[in-house]
């Protein structure tokens, strides 16, 4: 199966995101999943080390085990390989608003330092720059699921002081703010990018640095980040991508690319 | 009770310039065949409902079928964007298109409401989302056990719903399997609702007792239309082309490229 | 994360005196053998939910489990009265019964609300009823649209539901094949989940993918008891003893017979 | 199939009852059938004039056509011969609330001259004589069918000038009640006894004797009934039981009778 030798120490910091947001992931977590990053991380942490990890799809698709990374949220090996698949308003009505979910995995165009994210709008809501897909299922996802884990490219665009528009509510204006809303679940509690890992902080929910990627600098972080960024205390280094997880994850995609440009493929 | 009608009859008969309709199929069983044929007979002045637009609302929209897209997710899954769904938002063209915003969980509710005869959802929604107040469809009721507040929207009616489906019966009963969206939904809150399928066959041959069955009195008119779905998929018949849904990327990008692959490969299927 | 316990295990590790517990199986997949070990080990002052009470739950009456019932249908299908609950509403015997009396559209929304999270549901309902006013849980809201007067009641949150199905698999995931009921719902609004099965299979074979399916991880316990539904039934598997609901009649009418009956049949199973 | 040779002349009032009734249906009417006359009647006009009725019991089951009667209202039968079998609050949801039923039957304990009905208690709620198994799917049958057929044998204990518990709405005080309760639907259209036809009065919307089975007079229903109640201008007489209807009713009632005898019938 394996594609091509891999040697350990090259990898692109893309590899390193996806696979250091797989290891956030625990064999028991039930996982709401969204489409490309996230997807491939939790498939990835399912090919690994939580073998028994449950995806969710927000097709309906409970149980999921697919072969190669599906294009769209509702690909039919994610049908064909979970253990049941339900419809929409099920899905979100019993599963997700149900609580049932342990960690979200959500991406966005932008974040704040309060880990807002936007998927709607650049510039003004009525006269936008850029008209991004929307918001999905992320906004109810960021309330309902128990914790949600950001996956996303690092860059002054991305990683800005306030977005644009709240699609998916973080943290707010920080502290106590998810609770005086009346959210009883955590939100964002782990960002994942391509160069480091930030949790919120305790008390404030300012988001703050405390994993960097290893051949990253703390001013590489800074430079990408759209406010002055914090370093934990404690900062540790995050471990490098092993030669296992490395040829999983090119395995995974090497199929993924193969199965995708295949017209027509037929599942029947 | 419910017609057997070619693609083009049943288009004409149910289809009105000014109507709400609904194309569903959520990933999975989109009605291509239904909204090209939508485009052939240049339907205008639509408002069109779809939790997810997906390549065939932005192909309505950049034909200029549409008003206005009540939505939750307007992109090319996997892909990027809809460009011409962007290009209505952001320059009015080919006409503008008005907005009613969502999210998933409000459209998936609100469909539900719809089936279910009432005339609103309620779910625990929209905390803390700027999605609040940009239209008047979003609002809050007090729980009146507990107080909590809770987000509402109007149940979704369309005068139409458009669905595809694994097959009918000779009745006009309806098998819809795998991914099943919001499809029994949309059929149940239409006033009006047709099925392209597959195929018709004497029996259903439904798998379970509890199989996704719409029996033939919920049904206006039953469509026979192969691969009517393609480029989205029919499971047990075929599967997902997401080579074309990567390559529309290119071909939507620009509005020539866009217009000449329209009339190519829709507008010229017929007439 | 799911115990395979046996049935006396299961019952005394999950249903506790004072608990409120919610025996499902729309007169399908009773669960007998599972309230039969209810009446063994004697619980006590239980809050007992079901929609329709039917002969398990004039069972737990008679025996004195149940200081509460909260249900919609309190009869025996087809048959007549369910004796045990009369007496104890008409005569206190063996012990004063609460009741919390709802429409079974009240109580159904209220499943579903309790699965889905909810606080409460809304619904068209108890227009004109004298049911309104009985108790505390049937209240009314505005339509936050169009100002229609929509009836609500609290989302149905056990402590322990309680569910009999076909079978499951060796990690616990469980198969419910037929009249459906209200089983998914109340598993999946209950904090803890007992569900007997008639088997356990390596492999689950669900008919489809769309087959109703609870996943292990929504289940506390999974427990081995065939036979487990009868007199009532399990679709695939056995059918339903109609000639024993109808000779309950007979003996539940009698206290001295309803006892004599449940020491000969229950009591003495075990021990 | 025939059990017994019927004789033309010689049936009972529980049969005009229930034959009266299965006329009443239509061919394409979708039924919410409820157990006993009712479920006898639509199965009776399924195997006679109404061969595509489309039978719905609450139980979930969608266009069955059970082979004998089922006890209750979730039989195996029920399920075995459906089209599809739904939950239960999809079947309270989608079918009954959101106004797919044309014809819903209904019984009851007692009916007052508006047809409002009671199955709760007979006495007072708190401390009644007789404790009766209680609403079911009644209240929202009653709101939510486009009409409303009553289905009961009659006489003053039943028929009574006001019900002591309002389970189901009928027409209220009459007159235009169930417009200024918010209702669309028509109510109570029919009462089919085992002595008349009843049918409420256009205005009023108190009941009216419309037609009378063959060999009873006014003055038998005037004393089955608790109040003074009022004929039709013109009173219709019931055509008596068809030889084909007698015989298709006793088969479906035969063929029922010995399959509930049988302990423990094996349907897997």
């Amino acid at each position: 199966m394996a594609s091509e030798p891999v040697a350990t120490t090259t990898y692109t910091a893309a590899e390193m995101m996806i696979i250091a947001a797989s290891r956030s992931l625990r064999n028991d977590d039930i996982c709401f999943v969204g489409i490309g990053a996230p997807s491939a991380a939790c498939n990835l942490a399912r090919l690994t080390h939580a073998p028994d990890i449950t995806l969710i799809y927000e097709s309906g698709t409970i149980g999921t085990k697919p072969d190669i990374l599906p294009l769209s949220i509702g690909d039919p090996e994610l049908c064909e390989t979970a253990i049941t698949t339900v419809s929409v308003p099920e899905m979100f009505q019993y599963w997700l608003q149900g609580g049932r979910i342990s960690v979200g995995f959500l991406g966005g165009a932008q974040i704040d330092r309060f880990s807002n994210i936007n998927s709607t709008v650049i510039g003004d809501y009525a006269h936008p720059t850029v008209r991004l897909p929307g918001a999905g299922g992320a906004p109810e996802i960021a309330s309902c699921c128990q914790q949600i884990y950001v996956i996303m490219r690092q860059n002054r665009r991305s990683f800005v002081p306030q977005v644009d528009f709240i699609t998916s509510f973080g943290h707010g204006t920080g502290g106590d703010a998810r609770q005086r809303l009346g959210l009883r679940t955590a939100g964002p509690s782990l960002i994942v990018t391509d160069l480091c890992l930030m949790r919120p902080d305790s008390e404030s929910k300012e988001l703050i640095v405390v994993a960097i990627h290893p051949g990253v600098t703390r001013e590489q972080i800074m430079e990408a980040t759209g406010w002055p960024i914090r370093f934990a205390d404690h900062v540790e280094q995050t471990p490098p991508p092993t030669d296992g997880e490395l040829t999983i994850l090119r395995e995974l995609q090497t199929r993924t690319a193969q199965a995708h440009s295949d017209e027509k493929r037929d599942h029947s | 009770m419910t017609a057997f009608l070619s693609l083009p009859e049943a288009i004409a008969q149910y289809v009105h310039d000014g109507d709400t309709v609904a194309l569903e199929g959520f990933t999975h069983l989109i009605s291509f065949a239904a909204g090209h044929e939508i485009i052939r007979q240049k339907k205008s002045n639509l408002t069109l409902v779809r939790m997810t637009p997906d390549l065939i609302y932005d192909q309505l929209i950049g034909m200029g079928c549409a008003r206005k897209l009540i939505f939750s997710w307007g992109g090319n899954p996997g892909v990027g964007s809809l460009h011409q769904l962007r290009d209505a938002v952001e320059h009015s063209w080919p006409r503008p298109l008005e907005l009613e915003e969502h999210s998933h969980a409000a459209m998936a509710h609100a469909y539900a409401a719809g089936a279910a005869g009432l005339p609103c959802a309620i779910f625990r929604g929209y905390a803390g989302s700027d999605l609040v107040g940009k239209h008047s469809n979003i609002r809050f009721i007090e729980c009146p056990f507990t107080g909590e507040r809770l987000a509402a929207v109007p149940a979704i009616r369309p005068d139409v719903g458009i669905i595809h489906a694994q097959r009918a019966d000779r009745k006009g009963n309806i098998l819809i399997e795998g991914i099943v969206g919001v499809q029994k939904e949309v059929v149940l809150a239409a006033t009006l609702a047709v099925v392209t399928v597959e195929e018709i066959t004497d029996e259903l041959h439904a798998p379970s007792p509890n199989a996704v069955v719409l029996p033939y009195w919920t049904v206006s008119a039953v469509v026979l239309a192969p691969e009517g779905a393609r480029p989205s998929y029919a499971h047990g018949y075929y599967g997902r082309d997401n080579a074309f849904y990567t390559a529309w990327d290119t071909i939507a990008r620009d509005r020539e490229s866009f217009l000449s692959w329209m009339r190519e490969h829709v507008l010229g299927d017929r007439k």
